[in-house]
């Protein structure tokens, strides 16, 4: 009877060693999906900001070419490791690779449209991705809000960006949006699960809305000062930097 | 026995009042809940937003709060004597309120909300539950916080005389506070912040006024 | 307004999770509750009470327990597929339950209780609603570490059998436990504590063997 | 003028609540020289001096410490309701001087100091300045670390019936604690503390019982 | 003359460019390569953990297996990828994982012969796995000590399992050996580039000599007892734990 | 004595790299004391000094820069392969000395030094010790946070053609900046300070051109 | 005995050095609270008050700040040669002190007040009791910090002539600095802030120049 | 001119006092040398090795740190009452070579190496140049956290007379301690570090004592 106990304990203890060697192997292999979703969408980003008044189209097209190749090869390598799993187990190895992801498409999509591109429509082209008879990996709300919340910095560069090219209105298209997006953020904030994380971004986001806004001020105060010095040789709106000059 | 008997006091007292500490502290998210809201809409002030609207919206809260406090005010009406006790609980939530009460009022009337006026309005102005000087000197100081930004985004949106009548506000709420000899250091800081603030207005309403932007009043003196 | 509106879509799902969380969290304090009860009974094994009152009464709570988690299987149920998002919420009372179960186990049986069995007693064993098999390893050690209090305490008092019993059965667990292969987590630690658990328990033994105390049963053989 | 006025009065109130705060700290410092001492003395209990000797010298600080605690009473009396305003200002202080008191009336009587007997001679008992319980617990937890150094040491000079008494007295004084639903969290943790102490006089116990150097009481019954 | 300098610039920054995104790439599949060698070595570490007083000759044997098979599948990897390159450039991306395989190597080493496997032992292993026109990887000194002062953990471990077997001599032999390395380290550490991870691993490590000391201490008062309590019925020095026992 | 004589032959290694580092350490610390030089004299063109009288002072450190490069190349010559080990000792340098190149470089030229450029005049252009890329890119961001403060002084001091010359540069530079796919390390952070010089060159500009004092060329195109 | 003798030697030297140090930290809150007040004067200079108005005032602080440090060097005297055991007690209200004489010593006469002047002003002009060069450097700088808001302010009321006075006065100050080698990491920062101050000086001088507000002299040419 | 000859003064001086403070370093990275040197020697103390072995070897390194100690002495005698100015810059250092001779002398005599002695054995016993009492307190306690160590390894080689030699000198010690009102707080930690290491002895000698391993001497009294 001893034997037959330990025999026992034995197959038992076999069986959960495969597990967590099975479970280890997969986070693993998550861990390298994520890192190869984040370096490349990164390239996105540096794509988009590759932006001027005159490449939009053209910039815009090759980001967001480089973006669904991302979803094409990285995200979709991601989605096959989690076929029919639990999204929240592995959360931890995937979440970086998945935040920065949303950060990348959300960009392209302001760019393109000035609009917030949605966490559904984003699930939405994760679906062809999976296999349809096991559940979807789908995006969850935490590291979309997490990515939403990098956003706000690429914004604030972009931004910076428009303003020395010209494109004031661009700019304060920007400022709204993101002060739009913080507040209502700081509503959410609270109720987010692990809200630690989120509050120090919370906090740098504070920290480029403010930049923008120092900046639009900046451009108005020097603009307004424009008409009572020089009357109007020049009828155009004055706005900053190279604009005014046609190349 | 002894022992025993002495110990089930103590396990009885302990329980009522760790139930009150989870009573203050359910009162206490309310009031931060509602905090939160009234925040919410008074950013909407960095946007230029008409101030009706903005207030308007964020005042519906005020009475909301004030019956929070009430409540609390009645769990800390049993067990008298022991409001330090548990201030703890609730002190961050109150140091916030005030200062959003504060930036309402300001907006409404350049004035600061003084201690007793913020007490009345939360209903926290008798000599039982009243209002701590510290929170309400920290709250005082987060709305001072909330000022550069202001001036900023008013500027922007073309009203060029706001840098002066905030900086004489700064001016003599600094000059107020100076006349403290502040050894809570939590509170000492929140001062520093302050005078940041101060000196970033001053250098908005320079950047207005070097370029003939601002009417040329002196922000010491009101203009009648 | 697309934006507001998905944004307030969040904040009404954040607050259904927020609300889920806090039932889950309920339930998890009522399971601790119970759990404290139970070990409070076990403990008394250390004064050698007699085995059938010390189990009897922590059997008891079981029941109710058990009952708990089909609670918050209940809860779960509602969001399928989140196991794991609340699964902090409970699993360290999941694991104080999961020792305690086994230490009464192996107080009935001299055996270890398993996953699949541990997991039928709570109604832990369906699919959609199981034991974690980490939280089951990390409570078996919990379970361990009772043991070298527990044998201190029988030797005391004159049951000079109890170590090799122990003995075996910890031998038998550690060899069990190297077939795992673990990462730098918790429940490596928690391994490694097992290790000194049989540490003591050897020296027990030990004290108890040269001093001829001991049957000389060899602890690797069940003397039948 | 308004602001001038407001501010002019929190000068005042701030000032009159910081002087109150050095004379209490100034008080608590004095509490603390006197506890060191009488701690210096009680401290020679682990080399076996007589215990007449050992107490007689920290007994002479009792008196001296209970006129500390009646000049902090009457700086409290001047600002009454605000007992725990400054309470963090003097209750580890406090603590120490219930875990030295306690420590002294065990070497004595074998009793656990009871919560209104440690009031009493510390003047702690009245209804306006009494003797939190918190602080009582914590007290008697620190008392609790001293055990099982004293009991290594006694059974090394030869005291074999020591670690009995000890094991029955922390048995009893854990068993109590276990009737506690503690939340405080320091408190806890001290409580965790105590639970080590018992486990080590257990083994201590285990240690003179398994060589027959003990007299062959039960623990958990007073030879009588 | 104005485009001129502005494609010269372009042509430089788009090398640099280039040179940027193949040294990011690389640094990631590194970054990968390392975090399998980790993974693997840890494998082998537990391996050697199964050792008991009978099983020795069949568990190492599989352990010096496993362990080449890490350096033949994994660290050949990292190798090929750093064949030629500057090993100090991209050190941080695969220290972690050579460290952890110095640990399970000299851990192999240790259990076989009671020795320090050392340093140009290990490299001269790598050697077959480069490219010869290539000048090979080679472990390099800073690695290589601190995957030793992992080791000690390790040897910890080993030696409260060895008591436990009633492998005291071999306790000793660990308490001597892992002494040993602590003393020569003491005199290293000072000298080492980065000195400040070395310096909390000596803290980590001086708790695991002590541990095995208080061990060796233990059985031995625990052993000095035995004799004039019970006379000697049993001739043997009076070993803890099973090993008096015939199994 | 096998260890001891592993250790010993550590020991041996570690010291030799630890002087290694010390004559390293010694060479950076002249690099640095030249570049100050160089600098203190470069910064008298905020002073509106004369080109040439800034310039050939700050070029006369030149070679004796590439001197010390020389004496590094040969301490690394020592070590070959072990570059990058050592980097970290001489690399903030570097990228100082860069900076200061690139300044006078564009003082001079209007253009943009070039890596190669560098890597010859510093003696940095063989394939054994080399400009570290990064370094380089490093150093022309530090050049460019010059560039503001040079523009205001300049247009200060009367020369209004100065910030459309610059914003020409600062343009083309950021555009190039901008093909880089960059991590989030220091240089990302470099390149983010250099759009705010653009941006503050762009003020000045405008400044400058609303009052009509520029030559009314365009900053894209050089006037010929 | 000869342990008891040493120890009790100790305790007497311990308890010396003990008081010494509290007599110190006495004196330094009081020179503290004389320079908080001098301070809140001279803050005045910001809201362009008359000089004399602020001066005066201010300086009447100083005579009590001498009678101060004259304490000081009384009790230092007590143990000659251990001026810099005990100067980290006193050296940041010293250098605040500085600060606050130079600023005072700028505002009458526009040149910077000297180490020696110091020394005098403070009574620590002797070999025995001196002011610490780094003390005085430090000071220097802290005065720097006070400049770009002056200059801000001082401007926005109407004062267009200013800038080019402290902006010379700077760039003298930031030519002397420049001559030192400086290893002390405080004193580093310290002066990397003086730089970020002539920095925005020069941007309002550029400012007030490009709108032709100011009278056109070179800064750094006195204008006879 | 007077600005750039009070620079120029100062120039001159913070190099000087810059050198003083490397060579100081200089000398201090030697002591630590021949220190470190001198403890792997020591710690073959717990491998049982033959004390003279020990400490013959140790010893060499004596002579060698009195001689670095006179270089320190001699380059301090350059800026005369300036001892504490540079203080930091070798102390730990000093505390460290305390440590190593104490329990160099320990283990040769059994007795606490003196104030007195220590100073003699470095040279540091002359008025101007002498040993600070604090940096031999800390390095009291240094030393006697080397003990549980050596007492466990000693009993582990089989001698069981070690304990009570080492726990009668930590009492004493101990007890002198005691004697002190420290107030400083690194010295305050190391004696609590102290007293945890009489604890362990403590229990070292109880494991001994019970076992009647021990000769039966009283701890607290000299066998003779
Ligand atoms: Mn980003
Ligand atoms: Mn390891």
């Amino acid at each position: 009877m001893a034997t037959e106990t330990e025999t026992s304990l034995k197959d038992a203890f076999g069986k959960y060693a495969d597990f967590l060697n099975n479970l280890n192997e997969k986070r693993e292999r998550i861990v390298k999906a994520s890192r190869d979703i984040t370096i490349n969408s990164k390239k996105v980003i540096f794509q988009v900001h590759r932006i001027n008044k005159y490449n939009k189209d053209e910039v815009l097209e090759k980001a967001e070419k480089d973006l669904s190749a991302v979803t094409n090869q990285y995200v979709s390598r991601l989605v096959k490791e989690l076929q029919g799993c639990d999204f929240w187990k592995l959360r931890r190895a995937y979440s970086p690779g998945v935040q920065e992801y949303v950060e990348a498409a959300t960009l392209c999509k302001f760019c393109k449209s000035g609009t917030l591109l949605n966490l559904d429509e984003m699930n939405a082209t994760l679906l062809p991705l999976s296999d349809p008879s096991e559940e979807p990996l789908q995006i969850n709300i935490l590291d979309y809000l997490l990515g939403l919340a990098d956003l706000t910095g690429e914004l604030m560069r972009l931004a910076i960006g428009r303003i020395s090219d010209g494109e004031i209105e661009y700019a304060e298209k920007i400022c709204k949006f993101v002060r739009e997006i913080h507040r209502e953020l700081t509503l959410v904030v609270p109720l987010m699960d692990d809200s630690h994380d989120m509050k120090t971004k919370m906090e740098v986001m504070l920290q480029s809305v403010m930049k923008i806004e120092n900046a639009c001020f900046s451009v108005h105060v020097r603009g307004s000062e424009y008409i009572p010095m020089l009357g109007s040789s020049d009828q155009s709106y004055p706005l900053m930097g190279v604009p005014n000059i046609d190349p | 026995p002894a022992l025993e008997k002495q110990f089930e006091a103590f396990r009885v007292q302990l329980e009522e009042s760790g139930s009150l500490k989870d009573r203050i502290r359910a009162v206490a998210m309310d009031i931060d809940s509602a905090a939160r809201l009234m925040h919410s809409c008074l950013l909407l002030v960095h946007q230029s937003r008409p101030l009706p609207e903005v207030l308007d919206k964020a005042k519906a809260q005020i009475g909301l709060i004030k019956d929070h406090y009430s409540r609390l005010a009645e769990i800390l009406h049993e067990c008298s004597g022991q409001y330090y006790r548990y201030h703890g609980d609730w002190r961050s939530e109150t140091q916030t309120v005030v200062s959003l009460l504060a930036l309402m009022h300001w907006l409404e009337t350049g004035n600061l909300l003084m201690h007793d006026e913020t007490g009345e309005k939360l209903g926290l102005n008798n000599s039982e539950f009243g209002l701590d000087i510290e929170d309400y000197l920290i709250g005082v100081c987060f709305m001072s916080n909330e000022l550069p930004r202001y001036v900023v985004n008013q500027v922007t949106a073309g009203d060029y005389d706001c840098p002066r009548k905030v900086l004489k506000f700064l001016i003599d709420l600094n000059a107020s506070f100076r006349m403290l000899n502040l050894r809570n250091d939590f509170l000492r800081k929140k001062f520093d912040s302050l005078k940041y603030d101060l000196r970033r207005v001053e250098e908005v309403y320079y950047d207005v006024k070097i370029r003939g932007l601002s009417s040329s009043g002196d922000p010491m003196e009101d203009e009648g």
